[in-house]
């Protein structure tokens, strides 16, 4: 061989691959450069199916696939919209469900009172893993198909479930069933506006209770839009307008969900007009946001909450006025001003203000930032004199947890330092264990918009948000109490006498309530995003 | 071939008539962080056609400078030609343009190194770096500079020269490496070539033959060849004249059987006594005190007059011995050559 | 040829007549050398930063407040105020020693790590190289992410500031490259003739290896131990970004910068100090390491 | 030769084998509780977690949960991610655009890493050789996290020169400006390399033969030091390009490019350990490829070194 040869050879088998590699990819479409439709960016979306998908993106999709049975008015008030009519026997414990005929599914499959049986059927059996099978613990059965595990994490298996179905659904006629709870729940209604009660096509179904191999990806709704193509996973979904469709008529004629991996990415594109809606701008970005964006740059109310959890369980901060002193030690305002740059609003209730029974200030003088007053109560309980804050890194917490620590360094004169951990899990891990982390970082958003809904998850002994193990048997009480109120007005005052005792025991403190942060391309016009996150997708319309 | 020597002859000043290569007066210095180094301090010979001039001395007395500057490829910095003229045909080579300059190497003036093995390029065949030579001085085509290299290979007598082109040269033994080295440098027909200490590394009958082979093919092609080494037995028995160097100057010039027969300068003197004689036998070797000295620091006057037994007062004064004619096409540097020559 | 007279004149080896030792030449030639002076010069200074930083700045790197946000310089603080309101000027001053702790600690281990698997796979050669190379090969192929939320999350207790995390889980996952280099070098210095030389008068294997090999095989090696402490300089920062660096109050570049490129945008200088100072610590340690290279290799005199 | 390549394939199976064993273990090492990481900041339900924990097996030991592993990816079955898509699925969609990011970077880096390290190398100690010392410092200094936004925002956001994004079917151009930010994070090492091997080269007697033979400097260059120095570069382009496929993390994401870095992040970050074994396996399979490739290539660029 000649000297120089297989140098040569390499050299052209590398030119060679880089040609190939030029080959590879294809221009992206440009169909809808010019048409009706819109570029909204999320997240690649965990599952797309309903009962599954709790993540925003997921159900922000599902939004244009399915129609749901209710949507909330602006008083947070649930109206019908698949459903003719949910309607209450007197003890708020059977809801019969009526449908509006004429509906069909994607495939042409009429809509009918079993497709949402199955679902829900579906969605609530243990077995199935389905992440949001906990919106259905309050039908009748649900603990038939989820028995417990008898030694939590220990060795033994849960026994297998006593059925597959819940025995608290029943079908009427084709158009109407009925829900049997398994205890009286006055705000039911408010509950089934959420993307898992969304009914699936006889064709999800390979056969009863199994899921058709790759129905997720190809999924088929009641909605406006039908899906375009695959679900094209952390590239995009491509929906588009369903031709006759009966309920409301959005304005647009598709949508291209387009996923991202990265706010400040995301951001870059909606500059660039690579994306026509961003409907959460990273707070690294608002500072230029107006300038960027002008008035396409917009803030609205939505129902996420900011806290920070003291370990009750811990001598340290057993007495509520140490835990008071810390949270007077705090300048909400100045950190929702100058991290958040005014995009959460300071928090002083322990619920959000989305919520009907909201009120303002509740927290009284124990959320005013009061650094002396702060530090006399601190010094006189014997506040530590470390105190750590424990935040999940992946959330982009660490500029707030940073600039409270700084605030309660400066006016209680102890040491305080952020604590970062990898994940929330490994968080709430530690928090469950005991395990001396300090303060928690928490944040909540509804599932449905009642008090209950913060309430219980995030205060009551069992609440599943609980991680802090704060338990007061009569705020417990007065919970359930107000879950089985006959009008949801008589629950509203039970659940504000429960606030009342957070408000006297502090085993939180309440910081800022967040808003949907979001901005869109001068393509677009009448962005509207709602408490749950979602962009409404029957106002919004492109510019001839 | 003769077309390309005919645009070789553009070479501006060329004179066929002029001396073939002729060195005055060169100086070569070397900056580096320690001080200059005098490698070279006004080296003179000249070389006919069809002659060997050997240039005999220690290492370190600027014999491979002065064949490096006479092929232009001295490392530059650290080294720099101060002062001299290396005249080739008439022409002064220091005085061309780095263009024609290149065009004079190989094709007039070829050079044979040491070490045959760290010369040769260990990546390439041996047959490329031959037909290298004919790719880009004569715009051969690949197969046309192939054949050439093989024919090369084939006259310096290298077995299976047509199967060995393709080998590398670490697939090569001592002295075949060597006869590649040959090769290269006689590839282009150059009318001066210089070779550098090319049996050194090789051992005694291997030395012999390359000797030999080159005493052949200078014979045949009426080339010029300057012998550079330090091993006054090859010297003897292949050259006409010999130039000796110390420190960087010639300090004596003779026909070779005039310097055996009678030195003319002490160090020539004392090279020859530290050689063992057979019919010496039994007497104790006659070896030079002290050592070279550092070129950095030459000693005024004659550099060698701290090792001379000859050495007084006027030989540690500056200006250094002028070069003596002792007698008709030869010269000495030394006061004293007469007691040298008398002895 | 007939009288042989074949025996040559006595070589003198030494042509400057100097006859220092090694590490005397090197100084020497040192001593001599700008480039040593200046980086020297400035390794001292940041090794003052480390460890005195008090001597630098009085202010106190914790106190922080918000309503300082992003300033720009003023009266105390000479480089302005970064996103908490915090002096810049303070923070990369105290931020010098982590920085520096990590990078340092870290390069040395990868360094005698990979010193370690690579002489002896290029020395050995045969199944402890083909083990050797196995083995590197094999963490080569895990994913410096997955190896960093590992090891860091392994070894960090919850009390540190997690300098000793870093600095082991940058060691174990960087080593690798140092070794490659060391091997391939020892396997081209082992060929050479006087290691051969060597071996024939008897010299031990450990004399060999620790004599004649290392010397000549450190030259690449000191280039990518060199370049290995500025990217473990900058990889505390990448480790930060993933949420398993540096912890609780720590101060240090790599968090500074991280932390300042969110808002690059709005306000550049808390991410353009610490950048000088990190590349100026790099430039000085590769130059430093340049000099001392070249001074000791007899090959560049 | 051919048994030199049998004897590395061989080795390569018991390396491949070595490398997904450990990576299973880091990854059952760093299991804190998947089902939760998959759940987000709920709670997750007893019968959800039950559910989950048998169909992974997770509450099974190690060795039992690698033995399925194993036993799967035998059988061809790279089995399914925690998330419930099929992994060979994302192998399938992840893998084109990695591979087509990391080798484009790879020729821009090496190709600026030997022109520069050569002109460096020659100049030693001159201004070339000390500007282009100073720039790979400030990009050496400068960690991919700073490095690839700052890129972003300024030639896609500020300048517009390139697109600010784009997806797994990105055209050459839409890659280069990720490329290019790769590219840096190895740039330095193989240009200081580069730089270091052609000075010892230059010093080397078979190029004062190759002047001379009245070669021109750029020859000299080009062809006899080039090779020569190229050797150690080539080992150092090969394990850079198995680096740059894994370590594409952070470039993938800011760039919003769904390949194998941004999948194994998500997989490490969620706990998948389906996921992050089955993509560290093909890495671990390219990356030995690549490294066998590099080998032999290494001794057709040196024929001193013989395989047997």
């Amino acid at each position: 061989m000649p000297g120089i040869r297989p140098w040569k050879m390499a050299a052209g088998a590398a030119a060679i691959s880089l040609l190939v590699a030029g080959c590879g990819g294809g221009d992206s479409d440009d169909a809808s450069a010019n048409s009706n439709t819109i570029v909204i960016g999320i997240s690649e979306p965990e599952h797309l199916l309903p009962t599954n998908a709790t993540d925003d993106s997921g159900s922000q999709v599902l939004s244009s696939l399915f129609y749901p049975l209710v949507e909330f008015n602006a008083q947070q008030e649930p109206v019908e919209v698949a459903a003719a009519s949910i309607t209450p026997d007197k003890a708020n414990r059977v809801w019969t469900i009526k449908l509006k005929p004429g509906f069909t599914f994607h495939n042409g499959e009429p809509v009918t009172a079993q497709n949402y049986i199955d679902a829900w059927n579906y969605g609530a059996y243990g077995p199935n893993a389905q992440t949001g099978g906990y919106f259905f613990e309050r039908i009748d059965g649900y603990a038939d198909l989820n028995p417990l595990d008898p030694d939590k994490d220990g060795p033994q298996k849960p026994p297998a479930p006593k059925a597959d179905t819940l025995s608290g659904l029943e079908k009427v006629n084709d158009l109407t069933f009925t829900v049997k709870l398994s205890a009286p729940f006055s705000s039911f209604k408010s509950v089934l506006g959420y993307s898992v009660f969304h009914p699936l096509p006889k064709a999800a179904f390979s056969k009863p209770g199994v899921i058709a191999e790759g129905f997720e990806d190809q999924i088929i709704g009641n909605g406006p839009f039908k899906l375009k193509g695959k679900w094209e996973h952390d590239n995009e979904v491509v929906v588009e307008k369903v031709s006759d469709f009966k309920g409301q008529v959005p304005k647009i004629d598709g949508i291209t969900w387009k996923i991202y991996q990265d706010d400040q990415t995301q951001y870059a594109d909606l500059v660039s007009g690579n994306v026509d809606v961003q409907m959460s701008i990273p707070i690294e970005a608002l500072s230029k946001a107006s300038a960027d964006l002008g008035t396409r740059f917009q803030m609205s109310e939505n129902s996420g909450f900011d806290f920070i959890g003291f370990p009750t369980y811990e001598k340290d901060f057993a007495k509520p006025e140490v835990r008071k002193a810390i949270s007077m030690a705090i300048n909400r305002e100045e950190i929702s001003d100058q991290i958040f740059l005014g995009s959460r609003v300071p928090a002083k209730s322990f619920v959000s203000p989305v919520v009907r029974g909201y009120r303002e200030n509740i927290c009284g003088e124990a959320c005013e930032y009061n650094p002396k007053k702060a530090k006399d109560l601190y010094d006189k309980n014997g506040g530590p004199s470390e105190i750590k804050i424990t935040y999940n890194v992946d959330g982009g917490h660490k500029a707030w947890v940073d600039a409270t620590c700084n605030q309660i360094k400066a006016s209680l004169g102890v040491n305080c330092t952020g604590s970062p951990e990898p994940k929330f899990s490994v968080l709430q891990q530690k928090a469950r264990a005991h395990e001396p982390i300090g303060l928690i970082r928490l944040g909540w958003i509804m599932d449905y918009p009642l008090m209950e809904n913060y309430l219980g998850p995030l205060y009551s002994t069992n609440g599943s948000s609980n991680h802090y193990g704060w338990s007061n048997s009569t705020f417990d009480q007065l919970i359930k109490q107000g879950s089985q109120a006959h009008t949801p007005q008589a629950a509203i005052k039970k659940w504000q006498q429960a606030e009342d005792i957070l408000v006297q025991e502090m085993p939180v403190i309440p910081l800022r309530f967040m808003q949907n942060v979001y901005g869109y391309s001068e393509k677009v016009q009448n962005v509207q995003m709602d408490l749950f996150k979602k962009v409404d997708l029957y106002e919004i319309e492109t510019i001839a | 071939m003769t077309d390309i020597k005919a645009t070789m002859d553009a070479l501006p000043g060329l004179d066929h008539r002029a001396p073939l290569l002729q060195i005055d007066d060169l100086h070569v210095e070397f900056r580096t962080r320690d001080g200059v180094a005098k490698a070279v301090n006004g080296a003179s010979f000249w070389l006919s056609p069809g002659e060997t001039l050997a240039i005999l001395g220690e290492s370190g007395c600027g014999k491979s400078v002065t064949a490096q500057a006479i092929m232009g490829i001295l490392e530059s910095p650290p080294g720099h030609i101060t002062a001299g003229e290396i005249r080739y045909r008439g022409v002064d080579l220091l005085k061309l343009p780095e263009v024609q300059r290149r065009k004079v190497r190989a094709n007039r003036i070829a050079m044979i190194f040491q070490d045959a093995l760290s010369a040769l390029n260990p990546v390439y065949t041996v047959g490329f770096q031959l037909a290298e030579l004919f790719r880009v001085h004569r715009g051969m085509s690949r197969s046309d500079a192939r054949n050439r290299a093989v024919d090369l290979l084939d006259q310096v007598k290298i077995p299976g020269a047509r199967s060995r082109v393709n080998d590398y040269p670490h697939q090569f033994s001592g002295g075949m490496r060597q006869r590649v080295m040959i090769a290269m440098a006689l590839a282009l027909d150059p009318e001066v070539l210089i070779a550098d200490e090319p049996t050194t590394a090789l051992d005694v009958t291997v030395q012999a033959q390359i000797m030999g082979l080159l005493a052949e093919l200078q014979r045949q092609r009426n080339m010029g060849l300057i012998l550079i080494t330090h091993d006054m037995g090859v010297v003897a028995d292949v050259a006409d004249r010999i130039s000796v160097m110390y420190a960087g100057r010639v300090v004596e010039e003779a026909p070779v059987h005039d310097i055996y027969a009678r030195p003319g300068h002490p160090y020539t003197r004392a090279l020859l006594e530290s050689i063992p004689r057979l019919d010496l036998k039994g007497r104790q070797l006659n070896v030079i005190r002290g050592l070279p000295p550092a070129l950095t620091d030459i000693p005024r006057g004659c550099a060698f007059n701290p090792r001379c037994r000859y050495a007084k007062d006027p030989c540690r004064q500056d200006p250094a011995p002028p070069a003596y004619a002792i007698a008709p096409h030869r010269t000495a540097r030394c006061h004293f050559f007469r007691e040298v020559l008398g002895e | 040829m007939s009288d042989a007279n074949l025996i040559t004149v006595a070589e003198a080896p030494d042509v400057s007549g100097r006859s220092r030792s090694l590490a005397g030449d090197a100084w020497a030639d040192l001593r001599r050398n700008k480039i040593f002076w200046i980086s020297a010069v400035l390794v001292v200074v940041i090794l003052l930063m480390a460890f005195v930083p008090s001597l630098f700045t009085s202010a106190d790197p914790g106190a922080c407040a918000l309503s300082n946000k992003h300033k720009g310089p003023s009266g105390g603080a000479i480089f302005g105020y970064d996103f908490q309101g915090c002096d810049v000027f303070a923070r990369t001053i105290y931020g010098t020693r982590a920085s520096i702790e990590v990078g340092i600690l870290s390069t040395l281990m990868a360094g005698l790590l990979g010193l370690i698997f690579g002489l002896s796979a290029g020395y050995f050669g045969g199944t402890t190289d083909a083990v050797l190379s196995r083995v590197t090969d094999i963490m080569l192929g895990v994913p410096f992410l997955l190896g960093a939320v590992v090891f860091s999350g392994r070894l960090s207790g919850s009390e540190d500031d997690g300098v000793w995390a870093v600095t082991l889980t940058l060691g174990v996952l960087t080593w690798t490259s140092a070794a490659r280099v060391m091997r391939s070098s020892v396997i081209a210095v082992k060929s050479q003739d006087y290691v051969a030389a060597g071996r024939m008068l008897g010299a031990s294997p450990g004399r060999l290896m620790f004599r004649h090999i290392l010397p000549n095989s450190m030259a690449s090696f000191i280039v990518v131990l060199t370049i290995l402490l500025g990217t473990n300089i900058a990889a505390e920062a990448t480790l930060s970004y993933l949420g398993v660096g540096l912890k609780g109050d720590a101060v240090s570049w790599g968090l500074q910068i991280a932390e300042a490129q969110d808002y690059a945008r709005i306000a550049a200088h808390p991410l353009i100090w610490p950048s000088v100072f990190l590349a100026a610590t790099v430039l000085a340690f590769i130059m430093l390491g340049d000099a001392i290279r070249d001074a000791f290799d007899p090959k560049l005199r | 030769m051919f048994r030199y390549i049998v004897r590395r394939l061989l080795q390569m199976i018991l390396t491949f084998f070595g490398a997904t064993f450990v990576v299973f273990a880091l990854m059952f090492a760093n299991q804190d509780d998947p089902i939760q990481a998959l759940v987000g900041e709920k709670q997750a339900s007893d019968s959800l977690r039950a559910a989950l924990t048998e169909r992974y097996h997770l509450d099974e030991g190690f060795l039992t949960q690698y033995w399925y592993y194993m036993k799967g990816l035998l059988t061809g079955d790279l089995g399914k991610s925690l998330t419930g898509r099929d992994i060979s699925e994302m192998l399938a969609d992840a893998w084109p655009v990695t591979i087509r990011l990391a080798l484009l970077a790879v020729l821009i880096a090496a190709a600026i890493a030997v022109t520069t390290g050569v002109y460096a190398g020659i100049r030693r100690g001159g201004l070339f050789d000390n500007g282009t010392l100073l720039m790979t410092l400030l990009l050496l200094a400068m960690p991919i996290v700073v490095l690839a936004p700052l890129a972003q925002l300024v030639f896609a956001m500020e300048l517009r020169w390139f697109p600010a994004t784009t997806t797994k079917d990105a055209t050459p151009y839409e890659l280069l400006l990720p490329a290019i930010v790769l590219a840096t994070t190895v740039i330095a090492t193989q240009l200081r390399v580069t730089r270091t091997s052609v000075v010892e080269n230059l010093r080397a007697d078979y190029v004062r033969t190759a002047r001379a033979k009245g070669l021109a400097p750029r020859r000299v260059t080009w062809v006899h030091v080039l090779r020569n120095s190229l050797i150690p570069v080539i080992t150092l382009i090969g394990v850079d390009l198995g680096v740059l496929m894994s370590g594409a993390i952070v470039t993938e994401e800011v760039f919003n490019i769904p390949g194998v870095g941004f999948n194994l992040a998500r997989g490490i970050r969620t706990e998948d350990g389906p996921l992050v074994v089955g993509f560290v396996s093909v890495l671990v399979i390219i990356f030995l490829v690549v490294n066998l490739a590099v080998d032999l290539l290494y001794a057709a660029l040196d024929p001193r070194i013989r395989y047997e």
